[in-house]
Formats: C-alpha cells, structure tokens, sequence
C-alpha cells in the first residue's frame, strides 16, 4: 500500500510523537526525574503507529511494560504520561505505576502489563466480555517474541481460538528478550506458525514499514470484527535502544544495531514518500511534538505529589 | 429449608446466574462433568455453555481470563478445583487482580469471585490437600472468605458478588456433606461469628476447623470448661474486635489453623491478639495446626497430621493451666 | 508388524498383569482398603506395554496420577504397589503417596505425579541431566491429551528441542481430561502437531494396538537415543472405565465406551494371534497374574503400617 | 578482602561452579546479558553455555527442569530473575520440589538451589517489588535463607548446595550494592546472628531489612537505648533459640519485616515470641512491615511503605514505654 499525502502525514506524526516523547524521558531519567525501570519503544514505532488508529473507541487494548507509544497512539495525553513518569498525582496512574503501569479505563487501555505474557489471559477475557455482551469489539493484545516461550501464551491462544474470540494478537518480533536472541529463546523461531497450531491465522508484516503495518492491521482488525475469531499479527521489528535503562548491551553487537538503524520507520516513510512529505511537513510535525511534549513535561513538573496520607487509597473499593 | 453445604454452594451459584446475565462460571470440569465435588451439577443443562464455560487445563490463562472478564463487564465467577492448582494462577491473581485498582490510581476495577476446593481429610495425599488460606490473606487487594456452615455457603457468594474488587472464596473439602437448616440470606463478609458463647477461654477458627473446635468445645464442656468459639469467616480484611472482644472476657485463646503451623494464619491471630490484648491475656496464645508435612497418604498419619478436637482440648487445657 | 509368539505372549502378560492388578484394586476401593483418588488405566494397556519393555535400566520414567501400569511394567513389585495402594509401610512410598505417587529410585521410576503436566519439566531436567552426564540415558515422559493445554507443556517441549535433549514425549490421547472432551479442551485436537510447532518429530499410533505401539516405541527410543534429540509419540486410546473412583460419566455415552470395547487391546492381541496364542497360555498368563496379585495383596494386608512417630521423617535429609 | 554484594553471589556461584562439574547455572538472561543485577556477569564466558544456561521465559519449566536434573544427579542453581515472577513457578517449587523426598517415601532427593532477587526500593512498583520471603518459608520440605551481609551472601551458598534437599536463596536487590570487608567462609545456616549487642530490646530481622534495624539501632543508641539486632539469616527453619535467648534478657521485642503485615513472617515470630517467651515480656512484641498495598511506583509512596529506621525507633520506643 502507497499511502496518501494526508495519511502519510498521519502516520509520520504518530511515530514523531513517539519518537521524540521517548528520547525526552531518556533524558529525564538521566537527569533522575524518571526512575524505576524505563523500557523505550524507539525502533518499533511503525507497529503502534499502524495498529492503534485502526481500532475503535469501544475496542479494548492490552500492552507490557514498553507501551508509552501504545498510550500515546491511543489517545492519552501526553500530559498524563508524562505526569506518569514523574510520578506524579496528574498522571494516568497518579503516580503508582510509572512507566510500566500506563492506565486509562476511559481509552478502554489496560496497562502497561509488568509479568511478561500476563496480558494475554487478560485480553482473553476482555473478549470474551465483549462477546458475551455483544458489543462488537476487538481486543488488541501486545507483547513481545520472548512472551511466546511462556505458557500462559499457549494456553491464552487456545482459548481465543477454542472460545472463538474476537482478539487480535500483536506479536512485536525485535529478535531479542532483553538479553536473549530469539534462536536461543525459541525452538521454532518463527512465531506465527505458534497460531498455526492453535488454528488462528496469521500474517507477518515487516514492522518497520508503518504503512505495510497499517494495512495489515486494519485488515486483520476488519477480520476479527466481522468473523468473532481471533487473528495474529507478528511484526518484524528491531529496538535501536538498550532493552532498559540498566541494560549494558553486552549480547549484541553496536554494527546489528547500525544496519538495523538504516530501517528506521521513520527515515523510511520519509524518503519512501519523498515526493508527498515536504520538509516544511517534516518541520511542522516536529514543532507540534515539541510542543506537546513541552507541554506535557511542564504540567508533569507542575502536578503535585499524591499526599502520603493517601497510600493505602483504592486497595479495595471504599 | 433442609440443604447441604453442596446444595447450598449450588443454590447460591444458580441464584446468581440466574439474578445477572454478567454472571459467568468458568472452570474445569463445571459443565459436563458436574464438578469434581458436584457442587455445579445441573447448572450448565440450565444456563447452557456460555455461561457455564468449561475451562480447558489452563489455569493461570483461565483465571487471567476471569480479571480480563471482570475488566471488561462481566461477573466471572471462576472455580479453582483444588488450592494445590491455584498456585499455577497466583500469578495473575496477586501480581493481577490484587493490583489492579491501586496500580491503575483507581481506575479500574476487578469484580472477579474465585471459588476453589480446600483442605486434607479424603485420603488425598500431598499435591491435593492442603490449606494456603493464609497466602491469599496476605495479599492487599483480596477479600478472602471461608464459609465453615451451610448458611455461610449459601450466603457468601451473593455478597462477594455485590464487592467491586477480587473475592476468593474457600470452601473445604470434608464440607460439602454437611447438612443444615436454614433460611438464605446474605452474608455480611465484614464480622467474624461467634459460633459457641463461652467465658473459660476462646477457640478462634475458620473453615474445616470449625466442626472440630465446636466438638472440642463439646468435650470442653463435659469437663467442666466453657470454651467461646469464634469462626473468622472473612480471612481477609480480619475481623480483629470480635476475636478482642472474647479475649478480653476469657483471657485466654487458642487458635486452630489447618495450614502448617510456621507462618500460618493462626501465627498471625496469635500476633494480633499478642500485640491488641497483651494486657488482659492470662497464658500464651496456644495454636492447633496441621503438622509440617507435605501431606500423607495413609489414613492414620493424615489424621495424625490434622487439629483434632483432642488436640484442641488439649491446648486449651494447656492454656486454662498456664 | 507381526509379532512373534514369544513377542506375543510378553505383551499379553504385560496387560493381563496390568488388567487384573487394576481390577483388583477397584475391588480393594469398593471395599475400602484403597482409598483417595484411585485412577484406573483399563484400557489403555497397550500403551505402557508396549512402551517400557523397550526402556532400558538406565532410563527414567515420568508418569502421571493414571500409572499403576507404568509402574508395574517398569518393574516395581506388585506387592510394592498394592501396600502403597494400602497406606503401608511396605508400600513404594512407605504408604505416604498412594495410588497417585508411585515411585522407585531403583527402577528410575519417577512418580507418579498428581498435578497434571507437572511431570513434564522434571522429565526436561533428568533428560538435562544424562545430556550433561553423558549416560545416553532417554527419559521417557506419559501424559494425556488434557495436559497440553497446561502452559507447562508448550514451555517442556519447546525447552527439549531448544536444549536437545533426550526426551521421548508419550501422549496418552484417550479422548477425555476428566469430563472434558477433547475438542472442548483443544483448538487444535491433533495433539502430535503441537510437537512440530517446537521442532520436534512426532508420530501417531493406535494405541489399542500394543504391536503396534511396541513398533513405534522401540524405534522412537533408539532414535532419541542415537539423535540425543527429544521425538513425540501420540498414542490413541480410550479408558473403559470412569476417570476416577468419584466420576458419575455424565459426559459420555455408554453406546461409546461399548464401542470402544470392542478394541479392547488384550482380546484384539489375542484374536490377532490367534494361531500363535493358545488358550492354554492365556490360562498360564491368567494364572501367573492371578498369583501375582494374590500375593501382592497378601502382602500388602500383612504389611505395618508406618508408626505414627514416623510421620515428620523424610520431610527433610536427617 | 574487600567486597560488594554482588561480587560475594558472583564469586560463590563462580567457586561452586569450578569446584563441583554437577553445578550449573540455569536462568532469564543469566549469561549473555550478564544477570539482571549483574551478579552473574563473566561466568558464562569462563564455563560456558552447557553450565551457565540461558533459558528461555519459561519459569514453571525452567525450576521444574531444576528439580528434575537435581533428581537425575546435577546440583542445579536455579535463578528467579525477581520474587513476583517465582508465582509462576511456585507449582513445581511447592507441589513438586518441597514434596518429593516426603512423598517418594524417602527415596528421592532434590538437591536444588533456588536464587532469587527480592524487595522493593528501586521504584519498579507492584509487579517487581515484593517481599514472599514468608510465603517460602511456610512450606516443609524447604529451607529458606536471606543473606544480609556480604559475608553471608559469599558464604551461603557453598553451605546450601552441602543439603541434600532445596534450598531458596533470597537476595534482597537494596543489598547488592554494598560492601563489606570479608573472608570467604562456609556459614552455618542452623544459627540467626546477632549482629549488634543490646540489652534493653531485642529487634529481629532479616535481609534487606538489617540496614534499617541497624541503622535504628543507632539512632536509639544515641538517644540512650541498648537495642540487640538479631538477624534471622535462616527464614525456615527458624532459630528459634537465639530470638528467645535474646528475650529472655531484654523482656522486649520488635520485628522488622519487609512483607506486608497480615500474615507477615513477623507475624510468626511474634507469636513464637509470644507463646515460648510471655512470662519473660514486660510488653507486646512490636511489627513493623510494610504497609499493606501494592507498591507504588512514585518514590515517596515508595519509602513511606517501606519500614523505615524512625518506624523501627518508634516500635522500640513504644515498647520501651509500654
Ligand atoms: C515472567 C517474567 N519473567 C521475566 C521478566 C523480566 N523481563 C522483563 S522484559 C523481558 C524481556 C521480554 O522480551 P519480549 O517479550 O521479547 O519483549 P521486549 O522486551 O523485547 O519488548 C524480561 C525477561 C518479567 N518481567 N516477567
Ligand atoms: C493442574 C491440575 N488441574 C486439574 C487437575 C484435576 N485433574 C486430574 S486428572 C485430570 C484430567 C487430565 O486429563 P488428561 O491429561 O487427558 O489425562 P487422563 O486423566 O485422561 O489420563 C484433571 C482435570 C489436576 N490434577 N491438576
Ligand atoms: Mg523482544
Ligand atoms: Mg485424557
């Protein structure tokens, strides 16, 4: 798919918008405003960027620990993440989550997962919810290749498929798990055919193409909406940055990195539609991110802490 | 009405289904099979297999699907089939349920109740009999529930339903024939309930152990000794005043417990009461717990390995001679 | 293949043993002297007769709740059997597992395992074990359908082709887990092609047919054994009897199990042999199985039971 | 010789290794990547994939791979990268690792080292920051330890894989950090230490907690007030003696514990204190814990979850003034 002038600008913004919120929470960690561990998305962005503005308002998201750009693409306000990050009462989780516990029940965004593969029986019951109140959604579940070797995944897409749920699967294939390439994770290292045996189809898509992702997507969203069943989608795709902020790099070496930077979404959708992105557009996209993310960070520094004498809040129900 | 605790379990889960379309039951082996201890027999021919879900072997994705139900609109009410097979979904219950709305700032919220089977006794041996009650009761963000009477089953489920948060409910295993006559009615999950009124010492229980501490306190009695027994009912928040309450008119408590005695639930009542009524106690607390082995077979060493009211005669005598 | 008379009349013996020591025992439960869950294997025989005669002694076995079979083929005493099935102290396991946790160091039998898939990973190490030691050991690991959708089986096998490791999987499909029949249980029934997901070969059999499973076993184990790699036998089966001593089989039709009686693997041993099985070695087989058992129960009533001292031995090395 | 915490776990696993071709190593991200906490760092590089194992994310296969090579004749030290994920494994740890030798009728043996990090304080919030130190420490068939000191995080593990049964390590990741200067020496694991002499009360702890209760214990001392540290070092089975000699003589107690409070190992303690020491207390025994919720991730919520020095002052305070 060739995307338009106007879509093109579309999907150039959402990665910008990632992108750069991104390298500024590197800096604020840095700079000891964000603490805890700190997982980046940079390098992915074309998978949240081509997925997210395909569902709807009533479908249902579930992300790990590395979904700043998922709550960004969904609509939170970057206010409210970066508040987040600073652990502060205006952010998304008033501060008791930081960067892996991203929440918005009015984005219908469940987390911001911490237990690698612990989404996917949530997102099995988001759909079923959804089928059994009839509401027509599409729960869209995020994770990584390295969540496939855990059980829970296995017993996540037999249920889907044995239940017939309207779940889409989003695999973010970066080849590692923190530390570990996938040939050294997964006996079969391609992880679709894992749907294969559970009889849900699948695709694989270059996850550093945007617009290959964006097709694929809003294809295999349609898909799920209109056949109940659910559908896998694994996106080939890279991290240009360390796996957190505590990870010394030590399994790979800095050249993998440099070809793999040579795909980046971003420089690649913009000289793919050299013609259509002028860079005046270029510009006027980076000048709006900046801004929000000014903003964002001035009403994170500015929001109050959440008072002591309210730690043992919302526990349980009052 | 004359009903058995199984009925009464029954009774309840049908009440709810039929009350609600969001309540869902999901489990092993619930529908076709019945229920491994019958407590869901009947149910799916009525409410069909939608809502009476027969769950693959799957538990920490089947109780995770339960969260995401929750989240998501539902009640599900998500049966465990024995507690040795939850630790295989701990992870999504305590990691999970039990942090969401907190982790969220308040956003979301967990109405889930998990039923599971507890407890030694049927000869089941060391992967199918034991008691983690008190794991569950540590856990910020569980209600914890353990009906000890046919009333209680009957009653809890309704009220666990009303909570907006995770509610575990246990239900011990050597229960479900017990048979009593009663009027259905809610439960309220805050009091623990004072099953024997006594004013020589206090019995404080929960569960399977009930039945035990009141034919304790039958022996007690023909011997002379007015024993109060309490049952906790709600192991989770405790239900402190009442337990304090007794104490400072007996001075004196046992607590009997069929988890193993090291970091039992019975260790922390006993706390409790050390730290709350320290001033009015007039001997150690004693506890009556399962021996600290993973348990037997044999039936002569299961019983050897389980509070007997002799045992609890026993350490209350200890505690009226202190 | 055809086997040869003597061939033939090891594999009849193998079950009728089988056969009657579990008859037996669901008379002891009738009458009380075995109590708990009790499991019976009738009529899947073939399976474990026709897979431990080809196990040699340095190999290990890892069983489920369902292997008194397993068990007695492997070698252990009858008597050791029926005084464990007792609660004595002359039992396998001094009467503390009972009929769901049989074991024996000696015969590298172990368990017996109550927690279903559990087994699965410990097979996963011993295999690990011999690959590190260098024993050309295989283990070989049974389970039933309903345990592949546990996690815990997706995880084992995907660590034994990632590891190769000499690990022969034996699926013991007999249609049922508890009262869940298998297309409520799994998307994808066929459970061997869960192996190839992970790279690991498979082949099915007809597990009525112990000649057929005999086949099929020896030349799985020779090849795990030459290949150090793990292989994955689905054998076909049905039980005869209830799932355990507690099940009222709502969720099956008798019309089924008499159907599938009509393979019963002894009687479809014996017709097949008929030319080369004489009624008189069934006699001879019946007899010596007879003896076997009446001796073992004698055994077993005469044996102590643990003295009530005892009971916190063995929690822990002295 | 001079040592960090971290550099004490490394050079013990490196010395088990080299010494024993039956110890291997097997975790998440142990080798390639170096260790979560870099504990492990340069040990795949000097003993290689086969004994320095890699696993995928697959923690109930990976421990049950433990237990099965322990049982198959390797003296495996399995990692858990963080305690909230040994949930996932807690199955084969508690069904199958803790019961084998018990239910095998002796014959079996599990010589299985278990290590995991544990606690919070790093800001990682509800999912990576838990203390079930006391979880473990219930259940028969293990032993549970806590080093606290870089001496014991060096020494442990030699004594550890000496068991013929499993062995959890809990290393507590406030710790790894910092330094201590030591000789390399096997440590008994039967026996707590007292870690600062005292005469006026006993606080008892252990690992990520005995900073802060030694910290405590100096600012008590400067206000005048002789506190004795005990520090657990072994959560199961408990020495018992040395916290009930230490009562015997100060007649009061408090107890450090970073678990939540309900159900705490404090709470065992406590009541042990309370049943074998009441004559000798002059008031009830003190708890401090964490506050009961999951944690949070902003890190003033963090630190006022967490017990703190001035909380431990204020318990010995308390009991002092009882
Ligand atoms: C159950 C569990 N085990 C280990 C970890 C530690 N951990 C956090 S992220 C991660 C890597 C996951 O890799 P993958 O699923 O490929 O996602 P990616 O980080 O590459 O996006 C690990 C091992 C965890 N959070 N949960
Ligand atoms: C984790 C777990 N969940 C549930 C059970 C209860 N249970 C015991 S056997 C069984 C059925 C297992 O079926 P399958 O694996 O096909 O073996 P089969 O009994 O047919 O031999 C179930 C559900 C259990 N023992 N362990
Ligand atoms: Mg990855
Ligand atoms: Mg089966």
């Amino acid at each position: 798919m060739i995307p338009s002038r106007e879509q093109a600008l579309g999907m150039l913004r959402a990665m910008v918008r990632v992108r750069r919120l991104e390298e500024r929470c590197a800096e604020d960690y840095a700079a000891a405003k964000i603490r805890g561990f700190l997982h980046l998305y940079i390098g992915q962005e074309a998978i949240a960027a081509g997925v997210l503005p395909a569902l709807g308002a009533a479908d249902s998201v579930v992300a790990t620990y590395r979904e700043h750009g998922h709550a960004l693409l969904r609509g939170l306000p970057a206010r409210a993440i970066m508040a987040e990050m600073y652990g502060r009462s205006g952010g998304c989780s008033r501060g008791r989550g930081g960067s892996m516990h991203l929440f918005s029940r009015e984005h219908r965004f469940f987390g911001g997962h911490g237990i690698v593969g612990a989404g996917l029986p949530v997102a099995i019951g988001l759909a079923l919810a959804d089928k059994l109140l009839g509401t027509r959604g599409v729960t869209c579940v995020f994770f990584g290749e390295g969540a496939s070797a855990e059980g829970e995944f296995h017993e996540s897409l037999n249920l889907a498929s044995l239940w017939r749920l309207p779940v889409l699967f989003v695999c973010e294939n970066n080849l590692y798990a923190m530390g570990t390439a996938l040939a050294r994770s997964e006996a079969e290292p391609e992880i679709h055919k894992k749907a294969a045996v559970h009889r849900i189809g699948s695709e694989v898509v270059d996850g550093m193409d945007v617009a290959a992702v964006t097709e694929a997507a809003s294809q295999a969203i349609d898909r799920v909406r209109e056949t109940g069943a659910p559908w896998f989608l694994e996106c080939l795709a890279y991290r240009f940055r360390a796996h957190s902020m505590f990870d010394p790099e030590l399994y790979r070496d800095r050249s993998e990195v440099e070809t793999w930077r040579t795909r980046d979404p971003i420089t690649q959708l913009v000289s793919r539609m050299a013609g259509a992105i002028m860079p005046e557009d270029i510009a006027a996209i980076e000048a709006e991110a900046a801004a929000e993310i000014a903003d964002a960070c001035a009403f994170a520094d500015a929001s109050p802490l959440e008072p002591v004498e309210d730690l043992l809040l919302d526990v349980r129900a009052p | 009405m004359k009903l058995t605790y199984r009925d009464a379990v029954r009774d309840a889960l049908r009440e709810a289904l039929r009350a609600d379309p969001r309540v869902i039951l999901v489990g092993v082996d619930i529908g076709a099979y019945g229920g491994t201890y019958a407590a869901t027999r009947g149910l799916l021919a009525e409410l069909g297999p939608e809502r009476v879900r027969d769950a693959p072997l799957a538990e920490s994705a089947f109780v995770g699907a339960g969260v995401g139900a929750a989240l998501g609109g539902l009640k599900p009410i998500v049966e465990i089939m024995t507690v040795n097979f939850s630790l295989l979904a701990l992870d999504q219950i305590v990691n999970g349920a039990a942090t969401l709305r907190h982790m969220s700032g308040g956003q979301l919220e967990v109405p889930l109740v998990i039923r599971m089977a507890t407890g030694a006794g049927r000869q089941l041996a060391a992967q199918h009999s034991h008691s983690f009650e008190n794991w569950f009761a540590h856990v910020p963000g569980l209600r914890v529930v353990a009906p000890a009477t046919v009333a209680d089953a009957r009653g809890m489920l309704a009220t666990a339903l009303r909570e907006r948060d995770p509610v575990v409910i246990f239900e011990h295993v050597q229960l479900y024939g017990i048979e009593d006559d009663i009027e259905p009615a809610p439960v309220d999950l805050d009091r623990a309930a004072v099953r024997r009124v006594g004013t020589d010492a206090t019995i404080v229980t929960y569960g399977g152990s009930l039945p035990r501490a009141l034919a304790a306190a039958d022996l007690l009695a023909a011997a002379g000794t007015s024993a109060e027994v309490i049952d906790l009912r709600t192991l989770r928040p405790l239900d402190t005043e009442t337990v304090l309450a007794s104490v400072a008119r007996t001075h004196r408590a046992v607590i009997v417990d069929e988890g193993w005695r090291t970091g039992s639930l019975a260790g922390e009542v006993a706390a409790i009461i050390g730290e709350r009524a320290f001033w009015s106690l007039d001997a150690p607390v004693g506890r009556v717990c399962s021996a600290e082995v993973p348990m037997p077979y044999a039936k002569h060493l299961e019983l050897a390995a389980l509070p007997s009211a002799e045992a609890i005669v026993a350490a209350v005598t200890a505690v009226l001679h202190a």
